[in-house]
């Protein structure tokens, strides 16, 4: 089964990344006109394959590797797909 | 003949003055600081030094945001004019980013941030930025970087080994870089882009004046040029 | 605490208790103000209250430290201590802690910490031009020790790498009596003119008050009471939102800042740390006399709908508040829009004696300052006098079954083994002026003075072991290790700051030891003329009743007026003779010999003798000055084998060592005797150094001879390449071991 | 309109953070059962608002967006959505 798990700073926590991505974007909008860009998020994305016999089964583990290492749930939040 | 240089300023560059103390140190000559967002060069330059640092945090990827920055198309220009261009450091990705330098540089195969002194062997000294050192000379210089790791395709490697563009390699590999390179240049022999620091290895109670010598190199081919 | 939003039916007490404070501090607050506060003067008042903006368990006995001295030119009070380096140069320095966030999120926290003292150090006009670090860990096997180095070593890397300063030196312990709160104090060092040097006070009324940085967000809402408590089982649920480093942000901060003052329009400058917008607010304006009007809505926002009290406590990072002089805010937006920072003028100063918000049209807080500061608590708690650990007989202490395992397993253990995986991660080299960093065989980090001959010598010690088993000894070996550390890198030692990491100042053991280490440290700076310049406390270091091994983190700069004429233990050259200076009674108790060979954690600490700490220091300073030396390290953990063969290691060559003392050889090999040195000299200048050495008064006695590859002492016999590859094997070992 | 990118690195280049990311799940096999993870690869997300009046074109500018600035198209390949 094919995992996919997105990763991103959870709402309220500064995304640093996202605020210089815009920056840029908006900023070198003179030359490449990308003024039009705003909200940018940059988070983590990963795609694995896991054994598994049923979605279930692999959903719950992927979960529980998000808390335990993929996520560091302090900050960020994960959101987890199975395929 | 005085040796002029100029060193860009990005936001988050951090090596800005190291370079410019490094080069006037290394050869007397007088260097500039030029803003990024600046849309012309001095005239008559003899060097254009990319530094090394954060430029804009190194966040999304290293070098990205400021090899579109207004100073970089200018760079581009004066690169294809033949002015002499090296990229340290962040610089390296900046000018990799710009398409100047073939390949990119990656995550380091340790996924962490090395900072140590390193060996390097010179593997072309025939070149304005190598001629003060011996071919195969050993020199020590330091690295501070956590994405150092160059990748290139296997045509491009072949291309960059069969026309000679590596100018620096490391004697123990600590990155995972390809082929061993620390130090790349262009075809043209004029654009050199290097992960390891000349810029902190100018006088001896730095550990190591190496780094002297390829400024002084830089001096010298200016001078024969004249 | 989620504070956040007010639900309604608590009264302000109840707020007031849930903000950390006492009932009595509350009723001082009616009865100043003669009314209720509303929520936001509530969370004003506890923030400037709370033990780490007030300093109310800590002030009184602050109090004994030596501030004054020929060198200091701003002592305690101002966000960092500046002592004059001559030449019309000052050098500003601080050490803060960042213990609390560092567990909660270890990257962020240690990352956020390093970002918040260099803002300490520009604030008043300084290049930050060195950073060090002091971290205590864990016990290794303890579940969560692990993923705490991995993220602190990396945050601390992680934000001053990007900001481009080097990290020269640090120091890293691992005990379980930090299992539940670990200990990260870093500490900056700045280059400024001694005549451009600014402070917080705001000069004058009906000047602009400027905001520039980074937005505001909600972040760390309350983190300076946070600090202020203690841990307990459910605190990491209610952790405010963690504070996120923005280094790259940072690193704009310090050129805008740099450059805003350059102009010459800056009358008065703060950042905004702990307590963000309140403190930084309430400060400039109470130091001045004066009083303050802010306009919230004008405070450049991250998100919506943030109210007064969200913004007045937030603990964003990366911003500064400054007060302009009249007709300056072009300059200051100019600068600004230069480096892409937010910044408004929120406010202006007045003479009202007030902290005067507005946010929508309305008066959310209207406090007088006076009693913000005058009438803050002040405590003197009570205490015991700690108990210490006796004095060991000399004949109980066990030899070792082995001397070569012993050694081995001493530079093995977790506290003696190198660094090396943590500090490569660290750029020590960016400024390129680096002269001796962690990895160079110094004892401490030097940076040139940038364009002179000059240099600054900077190290960071504290021996919790010691000041556990004897608080007031364990406070002057701090200060005393770290003027050691300086003298044998060739330095005047000059000044210090300090970090107090303790447990509960309301157990009145815990407050003994705090008053016991104090008095300890502050002996030892007066006897060795040390000053200390700048501090900071951190108090509440305990989880579920359990504190801290005290732990009063010295950071201290020296200066060199010329580094050519330094010294360090990477200097020694074979042939050449060791000489020990420094007498050698024996010191076993609290030693790493007995805990790491012996499992013993006991015994009284070894005496600081600060008359001869003083002498011998004194002594040793002079013969580098007079280039008689090169080749010096000074005794400190593990004692004299371990010196050596530090020398021998970080020299390249071998050590040949004899015990010339009558004492036993183990007792000889591993005692922590204080005020100790080795220099490394050539043979035929040996006699001349002790006779000198004789005239000083100062106890000298030839103990080794640098040669070969290999340490031999008494039975003890190891190749260099065995000892180095146990001595860096355990950290990568611990930190590659999977997840 | 939002546009979501996503950007990985080309297959035939070493993703070592994802090798790494990999090793650890496996490596934390014997206590959680995670031996059943295989061919981990490690991108990046970004997600942001564009101004555009059609999809159509705001893909073109997010695509041209990735090609001078969010992906390394030496070393990286992306995807974009827009909805
Ligand atoms: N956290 C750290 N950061 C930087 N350097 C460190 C750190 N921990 C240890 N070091 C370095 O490792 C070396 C040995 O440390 P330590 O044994 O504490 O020194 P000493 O006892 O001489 O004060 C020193 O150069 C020190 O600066
Ligand atoms: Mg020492």
């Amino acid at each position: 089964m094919k995992a996919k798990v997105h990763v991103f700073l959870k709402p309220g926590v500064l995304d640093v990344q996202g605020k210089a991505v815009e920056g840029a974007l908006n900023g070198l909008s003179t030359v490449q006109g990308w003024a039009n860009v705003s909200h940018v998020r940059v988070g983590k994305v990963l795609e694995f394959d896991v054994a598994a016999t049923t979605a279930d089964e692999a959903k719950a583990q992927v979960k529980d590797m998000c808390d335990k290492l993929l996520a560091n749930t302090v900050i960020e939040s994960y959101t987890v797909e199975v395929a | 003949m005085s040796f002029k240089a100029a060193v860009l300023v990005f936001p988050g560059s951090n090596c800005d003055r190291d370079c410019k103390v490094a080069v006037e140190r290394s050869t007397g000559g007088h260097v500039d600081m030029v803003w990024h967002q600046d849309t012309a060069l001095p005239s008559g330059l003899d060097l254009i030094v990319v530094p090394g640092g954060f430029s804009y945090g190194d966040y999304l990827r290293c070098g990205a945001m400021a090899s579109l920055s207004p100073v970089m198309a200018e760079v581009v220009k004066a690169a294809e004019r033949g002015v002499n261009v090296i990229g340290i450091c962040n610089g390296f990705q900046i000018l990799c980013e710009s398409g100047l330098l073939p390949g990119a540089l990656m995550r380091n195969n340790t996924l962490k941030y090395i900072c140590k002194p390193i060996e390097l062997k010179v593997e072309n000294h025939n070149t304005a930025f190598t001629q003060g050192y011996t071919s195969g000379q050993s020199v020590w210089m330091t690295q501070g970087n956590a994405d150092g790791n160059f990748v290139a395709d296997a045509d491009t490697l072949n291309a960059i080994e069969g026309n000679g563009q590596v100018v620096f390699r490391y004697v123990e590999n600590p990155n995972g870089s390809a082929n061993d390179i620390a130090g790349l240049m262009n075809t043209r022999g004029n654009v050199l882009g290097m992960m390891p620091h000349p810029d902190r290895a100018f006088e001896a109670e730095l550990g190591s004046d190496d780094g002297a010598t390829l400024f002084k190199s830089l001096l010298n081919s200016a001078l024969t040029a004249a | 605490m989620t504070t956040t939003t007010a639900p309604k039916p608590k009264s302000m007490a109840d707020y007031a208790a849930e903000f950390g404070l006492k009932p009595d501090e509350y009723q001082v607050i009616l009865d100043r103000l003669g009314r209720e506060p509303n929520y936001v003067e509530l969370g004003v008042f506890s923030v400037m209250w709370s033990e780490h903006c007030s300093y109310k368990s800590s002030r009184l006995h602050l109090k004994k430290f030596p501030v004054t001295g020929d060198r200091v030119i701003c002592g305690p009070g101002e966000n960092a201590g500046v002592i004059d380096i001559d030449d019309g140069q000052a050098c500003i320095f601080k050490m803060e802690s960042h213990n609390h966030p560092s567990y909660i999120e270890p990257y962020q926290g240690a990352a956020t910490g390093v970002g918040g003292i260099m803002r300490d150090v520009f604030t008043m006009g300084a290049r930050p031009v060195a950073l060090l670090n002091a971290l205590r860990f864990g016990e290794p096997d303890h579940p969560k020790t692990k993923r705490i180095v991995e993220g602190v070593v990396a945050g601390i890397g992680g934000y001053g790498n990007c900001v481009g300063v080097p990290t020269v030196a640090g120091e890293t312990n691992f005990h379980s009596g930090y299992n539940g709160n670990v200990l990260v104090n870093a500490m900056c060092v700045g280059l400024a003119d001694a005549d451009k040097i600014f402070y917080s006070a705001a000069p004058e009324p009906g000047l602009p008050v400027v905001y520039f940085g980074s937005k505001t967000g909600r972040d760390g809402i309350h983190g300076a009471t946070m600090s202020s408590a203690e841990f307990t089982e459910d605190s990491e649920e209610k952790r405010p939102t963690v504070q996120v480093g923005d280094p790259f942000a940072e690193k704009l901060l310090i050129e805008a800042t740099l450059e805003l003052m350059a102009t010459g329009a800056v009358a008065a400058i703060q950042d905004m740390g702990a307590a963000g917008l309140t403190s930084s607010s309430v400060e400039m304006a109470g130091k001045g006399g004066l009083g303050i009007t802010l306009d919230l809505d004008k405070v450049p926002q991250r998100e919506e709908n943030m109210s007064a009290y969200e913004m007045m406590l937030s603990e964003s990072q990366e911003r500064m508040l400054a007060i302009l002089k009249p007709g300056r805010e072009a300059d200051g937006y100019r600068v600004f829009e230069k480096w892409g920072l937010d910044a408004a003028v929120i406010g202006e100063t007045n003479t009202s004696g007030r902290i005067i918000l507005t946010h929508k049209g309305e008066v959310v807080c209207d406090l007088p300052l006076a009693p913000l500061s005058d009438d803050a608590p002040l405590y003197d708690r009570p205490w015991v006098e700690p108990k210490c650990e006796p004095e060991l007989n000399l004949a109980d202490i066990p030899a070792p079954a082995n001397l070569n395992d012993a050694l081995l397993a001493m530079i093995s253990s977790p506290d003696m083994s190198s660094k090396r995986w943590l500090w490569e991660q660290y750029d020590r080299h960016v400024m390129a002026d680096t002269l001796a960093d962690s990895s160079t065989g110094h004892d401490a980090g030097m940076v040139r003075v940038h364009g002179t001959k000059k240099a600054l010598a900077v190290t960071s010690d504290c021996t919790p072991r010691y000041v556990l088993a004897n608080p007031y000894e364990g406070g002057k070996q701090a200060v005393a290790e770290a003027w050691r550390n300086l003298t044998a890198v060739g330095a005047d030692p000059i000044a210090i700051t300090d970090n107090l990491n303790f447990g509960s100042p309301e157990k009145p053991e815990t407050m003994g030891q705090i008053v016991r280490a104090i008095d300890g440290m502050a002996e030892a700076c007066r006897e060795l003329v040390f000053p200390v310049v700048s501090g900071n406390v951190s108090l509440y270091n305990e989880t579920n009743g359990v504190s801290i091994p005290p732990t009063p983190t010295v950071g201290a700069v020296g200066l060199l007026k010329d580094y050519d004429q330094r010294a360090g233990y990477n200097a020694l050259k074979a042939g050449q003779v060791l000489v020990l200076i420094g007498a050698t009674v024996g010191e076993m108790g609290s030693s790493i010999y007995l805990r790491e060979v012996h499992g013993i954690e006991a015994g009284a600490p070894p005496k600081v003798n600060l008359k001869a700490e003083k002498r011998n220091g004194d002594f040793v300073r002079d013969l580098i000055k007079t280039k008689a030396v090169t080749a010096v390290h000074d005794l400190s953990d593990g004692g004299l084998v371990i010196a050596a063969l530090e020398m021998g290691l970080a020299s390249k060559v071998g050590v040949e060592l004899k015990n010339p003392s009558g004492l036993e050889d183990h007792v000889f090999a591993f005692a922590e005797d204080q005020a100790r040195y080795l220099v490394g000299v050539e043979d035929a200048s040996a006699h001349a150094l002790l006779a000198r050495a004789a005239e000083a008064g100062v106890p000298a006695q030839v103990v080794g001879l640098a040669t070969g590859a290999d340490l031999i002492y008494a039975g003890l016999s190891l190749s260099l390449s065995s000892i180095k590859a146990a001595h860096e094997a355990w950290l990568p070992a611990y930190m590659g071991a999977p997840t």
